[in-house]
């Protein structure tokens, strides 16, 4: 292996990750509700700008996690209120993408407004960049380490409460049966916001991590990453967790191995294609866990 | 004796059906009624109803002595109601055993899970030996046990089922009202709701006969079981 | 200050952005809520623009091609995609307009990002003409048999093809004559503004073109135009206040957006209501039996 | 409505040649682990009505689904005229002459009586595209579609919608709709269902007055007023079998129908 590809495979895999930590929140968004969250990429943005903030405020990049989790996950329940609680009706799921959606730009423009539309310097110390290992010929620094490690840790902290844990039940439960789940005791509006303050936190945190990834933050950070997060939960399978996180690991690294071999330029269209392959060819997505469209006509 | 659940003059309507036109009756504590009735008569919708899956047009429910008001199914599910709807209403996609917990988490409880479901499967072991198996690759009858099986891990103080012999074989429907005997005899309030007329009165102390959504017809089991007009209704063949 | 928006420009946009509306009511109304009019858009204008530019086509015959390809685009799209709903399809336009975009970010012939230079001959008289005449087919098409037909594929498309509606033509249909309208809007545009480049035509836009229709509602032909009305003069009107308010009118407009959303949410999306509807005339009187159940 | 009980109209009247119509052959259903149908042969023969009763999930309705092409079977066929027509799309099914009506009514709630019949007109549902041409057509279609609720009784309602319609007009609308796509073969889901005694005795008029245009009905009903007097033949089924067949009297006097919808009963079986 050419020390060029190793270096684009890992960082391919870092990347990887991030889009699958984005991808759960619209797939878990998306198996609960049926409906998409397109103000799930702005709560990205936010994220990093969070991060700016409180390490401007003396915080360290380590400190600032908590303080991104809970301020995202806030913001969460607000998008759960105004976007999604009231369209229940049949045309409501496209009401609420179009909600979300703009909801997503006021968030935006309030960055904008609070930031500016240029890129923010994160101000952590460089050598975290520098210091690393070489692996397979190709120089890695430990913050992608780092990073690969904290998304991954994640998952499985998503997977465990989700199998383990009563609130994971009940969500599974609610996007299973939820006539049935309300029979049985379980509060459908409370399980969905907790589904929102989950996602959105999770979103959250791989804001952070893209912005000490980039050691910068853009406000169009969150629609870039929120648009491949679509394509990759509809390439992992609409409302399957694991296809999610499949998806996003194999959509890093073949963007990885694009731009190794000089596909750079057209990677994105690389990324859409497989998914509308996939949507047409296997509606169930990669894995075959996802929900298919039952109607037959 | 106590009334644990009652019904007075209520309307229910499901969509443009006026489904139910003023009902009324009462269930009491440690009872068994039966409601029974051709399809089409307001039997699941009056189920529906009790527990706030819709809402009444008029008329007033009570559960365990208060007015529903504006209560939520979850709400009401965690004071004590369990019912088990057409179809069983399992979850498919959990296992075996995450259904039961599902239905042992919602209501405070101090038995440990292990503890409570060691009488569950005594009682069933077919659930036992499916334990780790996803709830919808399981057969209707084993997924009626499930549901019933509900009822045992975290005993609810009433009780509604709608139609337990639904789509079962003979010896199936057998094994579900054995079950629901059980939870009679275990001073559970139980409401049923069937078709199938002669399982349902022989386990209900009383009944009421639905018809178009008015009851026409009501009283002590055994009376109905004699009375032939209770089977006419039934077959529509009066006329 | 009304008269100052009556330029040109103001006309022009407008017009373009009409029949962009009724390009996504026209597919909405079929069942597809569609995020891929702005890859349309893109390649209407572009057809168009590199036979007129490099070919030194007449506009007329080059907009006919421009239309033609999108048409035969939407088909080519539509057939294999419709075969999915609602928030699936949703995602595969999202991704046709991504793949266009890029993809003429790609090709070195149209001047990748560049883009190309030099489209012109799009008038305010033109734009003008082409809204009366689209519209007026869209009135023939909301007063045909047609449009109980899509109504009937919308609403419940298992009941209308068990009455042997064929859903499948119907939607493709009016996704490809809904993306040919797209073409269409695209040559005018481009035509006016002299210069266009892939990064005109991206998925955002596309969001807003459904939010034309989306704002206006899809009650009949006329809400997307005053989607579209309001959508793009809006901005023009802000302007006149003065500078300080345009850093806030995007904050403002969405913001406007999600309140109105949550307060009309039953009105925006749903289709014609009852009341709005006029009786069908010329009805033949009423028999007697039917006078005796009406009393019931 | 009095004056025409069920024994003034005397089923078992066969005004067609008696040939099949419809002959579905062994077919099964299976969903998950549930096996609804269960090799199940009929046929349909041209001018009789075809009752077919039995308990709540016996398998009726998932037949109906099957026939008119709203499920796929499991195995088996369905022929219709001697066409197959297990897995056509469901429109073809309905052009070829099935239409059906629906146990919880589908109509469509936003546009008026006169337009949901309208929308299934023939013509305009086989060529769409003409139909936006074409104006002569769409007043032809009107007049064809007024006749048609005229026949049903709801000329009054003809401008009123279909969501505001009381349940008896909208059974009946569903009716009207189904018979101006033209069939053949009319599939009624329990037709009856959440009606009155005098509802279901115009209901069973209404059904008279429409079997002349069809070459058969097959209905599927738990109301055994509507069952006796409009059947030819009962095919009665439980557990996704059929468990009798023949007249009216002989299927619902069977031991086998009796027990299955009155339960089994644990001293008797045992």
């Amino acid at each position: 292996m050419s020390a060029e590809l190793a270096q684009q495979i890992v960082n391919g895999l870092v990347v990887g990750g991030m889009y699958a930590l984005i991808a759960l929140g619209f797939t878990l968004v998306f198996g609960l509700l049926d409906k998409l969250n397109f103000a799930h990429g702005e709560v990205v943005t936010l994220a990093g700008f969070i991060a700016i903030f409180s390490v401007n405020m003396g915080l360290s990049i380590w400190l600032t996690i908590p303080v991104v989790i809970i301020l995202t996950g806030a913001v969460g329940i607000i998008i759960e209120l105004l976007s999604f609680r009231r369209f229940t009706s049949k045309e409501g799921h496209s009401v609420s993408a179009l909600s979300s959606f703009a909801l997503g730009i006021v968030i935006l423009e309030m960055v904008r407004l609070q930031w500016g539309a240029t890129p923010v310097q994160l101000d952590i110390p460089k050598s975290i960049y520098i210091s690393g290992t070489v692996l397979f010929g190709a120089p890695i620094p430990w913050i992608k380490f780092a990073i690969f490690s904290i998304s991954i840790f994640l998952m499985i902290a998503l997977h465990l409460v989700m199998s383990r844990t009563k609130i994971g039940r009940s969500i599974r439960a609610v996007a299973e049966e939820p006539t049935s789940a309300r029979l049985l005791g379980i509060n459908t509006t409370l399980v969905t916001q907790y589904v929102f303050v989950i996602v959105s936190a999770m979103a959250g945190v791989a804001g952070l991590l893209i912005a000490m990834q980039n050691g910068i933050v853009t406000s169009d950070v969150g629609f870039t990453f929120a648009l491949k997060g679509i394509a990759v939960m509809a390439i992992g399978g609409m409302g399957d967790m694991r296809g999610a996180i499949v998806a996003g690991l194999l959509v890093g690294v073949l963007e990885g191995i694009a731009f190794s071999i000089g596909w750079g330029g057209i990677s994105d269209v690389i990324v859409w294609f497989l998914m509308i392959l996939v949507l047409l060819i296997r509606p169930a997505g990669i894995l075959g866990g996802g929900r298919q469209a039952e109607t037959r006509v | 004796m106590a009334e644990v659940l009652g019904a007075k003059d209520l309307h229910l309507s499901y969509g443009p059906i006026n489904a139910v036109r003023g009902v009324s009756f009462h269930l009491d504590e440690g009872e068994t009624i039966a409601v029974i009735g051709a399809n089409g008569a307001g039997k699941t919708t009056i189920m529906r109803g009790l527990s706030a899956l819709i809402k009444p047009k008029s008329g007033e429910i009570s559960f365990l002595g208060e007015p529903l008001g504006r209560r939520k199914t979850s709400d009401l599910a965690r004071a004590g109601m369990l019912h088990i709807p057409e179809g069983r209403g399992t979850i498919g996609g959990l296992t075996v055993l995450e259904n039961l917990r599902v239905a042992y988490d919602i209501r405070p409880n101090d038995t440990a899970f292990a503890a409570a479901l060691e009488p569950v499967f005594n009682h069933f072991p077919r659930l036992s030996e499916r334990s780790s198996q996803r709830a919808g690759s399981l057969s209707g009858g084993e997924q009626q046990m499930l549901a019933l099986a509900r009822a045992l891990i975290n005993p609810p103080r009433v009780l509604l089922v709608d139609e337990p012999s639904l789509g079962l074989s003979p010896v199936m429907v057998k094994e579900a009202y054995q079950a629901l005997a059980g939870f009679q005899s275990s001073g559970m309030s139980v409401m049923l709701v069937e078709q199938n007329v002669r399982m349902a009165l022989r386990l209900a102390d009383r009944a009421y006969v639905l018809q178009q959504g008015e009851i026409v017809l009501e009283g002590p089991s055994d009376d109905l079981l004699s009375k032939p007009e209770v089977l006419d209704a039934y077959l529509g063949s009066h006329g | 200050m009304i008269a100052n928006l009556l330029n040109g420009d103001n006309v022009v946009f407008t017009g373009v952005n009409i029949i962009l509306a009724w390009g996504v009511y026209l597919s909405l109304m079929t069942g597809t809520l569609t995020f891929a009019m702005a890859a349309f858009m893109a390649i209407g204008a572009y057809v168009a623009g590199v036979l007129t530019v490099n070919f030194g086509w007449p506009l007329a015959p080059a907009a006919l091609a421009g239309m033609a390809a999108c048409f035969f685009g939407g088909l080519m799209v539509g057939f294999p995609a419709l075969r999915v709903r609602g928030l699936l399809l949703m995602l595969v336009t999202t991704g046709v307009t991504f793949s266009v975009q890029v993809g003429i970010e790609n090709i070195e012939y149209v001047g990748g990002v560049q883009g190309i230079r030099g489209l012109s001959g799009t008038t305010p008289a033109i734009v003008a003409g082409s809204v009366f005449v689209i519209g007026g087919l869209l009135w023939i098409l909301s007063h045909s048999p047609l449009q109980r037909i899509f109504d009937a594929a919308r609403e419940d498309e298992s009941v209308a093809a068990s009455l042997g509606i064929n859903i499948v033509f119907v939607r493709v249909a009016g996704f490809a004559v809904g993306a040919a309208l797209a073409g269409y809007a695209g040559v005018l545009w481009g035509h006016y503004v002299f210069f266009i480049a892939p990064q005109n035509f991206g998925i955002l836009e596309s969001v807003f073109f459904a939010l034309f229709v989306v704002l206006g509602g899809v009650n009949n032909m006329w809400g997307p135009v005053f989607g579209a009305v309001i959508i793009t003069l809006v901005p023009e009107i802000a302007r006149e206040f003065g500078s300080g308010f345009a850093e806030y009118r995007q904050l403002f407009f969405f913001g406007v957006l999600v309140v109105l959303l949550l307060f009309r949410s039953q009105g925006v999306l749903s289709f014609r209501t009852i009341s709005l509807k006029a009786p069908i005339k010329g009805l033949r009187p009423v028999t007697s039996v039917s006078e005796e159940r009406a009393d019931d | 409505m009095t004056d025409s009980g069920p024994e003034t109209n005397p089923p078992g009247t066969l005004d067609g040649t008696g040939k099949p119509v419809l002959e579905i052959d062994s077919l099964t259903k299976a969903f998950g682990g549930i096996q609804a149908i269960d090799g199940v042969s009929l046929t349909v023969n041209d001018g009789e009505i075809l009752g077919i009763v039995g308990p709540n999930g016996a398998g009726k309705t998932v037949l109906i689904n099957m026939v008119s092409g709203f499920y796929r079977p499991t195995s088996g066929s369905i022929r219709f005229n001697g066409q197959k027509i297990d897995g056509l799309p469901l429109h073809k099914v309905g052009r070829l002459g099935i239409a059906r009506t629906f146990q919880n009514i589908r109509l469509f709630n936003r546009m008026t009586a006169l337009e949901n019949v309208l929308t299934a007109i023939k013509q305009h549902t086989t060529h769409p595209i003409l139909a936006a041409l074409a104006f002569a057509p769409s007043r032809q279609g009107i007049d064809e579609a007024m006749e048609l609720l005229d026949l049903m009784g709801l000329t009054a309602r003809a401008n009123q919608g279909a969501g505001e319609l009381p349940y008896g007009d909208a059974r009946r609308l569903e009716i009207a709709r189904a018979l101006a796509t033209k069939p053949k073969l009319l599939l009624l889901d329990e037709p009856a269902a959440g009606m009155n005694e005098q509802e279901t005795g115009e209901l069973i008029e209404d059904i008279r007055k429409v079997r002349n245009r069809l070459d058969a009905i097959a209905l599927i009903e738990h109301d055994m007023t509507l069952i006796r007097a409009l059947s030819d033949r009962i095919i009665a089924m439980n557990y996704g079998k059929i468990v009798a067949e023949g007249s009216s009297k002989e299927v619902l006097s069977h031991p086998e129908v009796v027990e299955a919808y009155l339960g089994t009963d644990e001293e008797e079986d045992g």
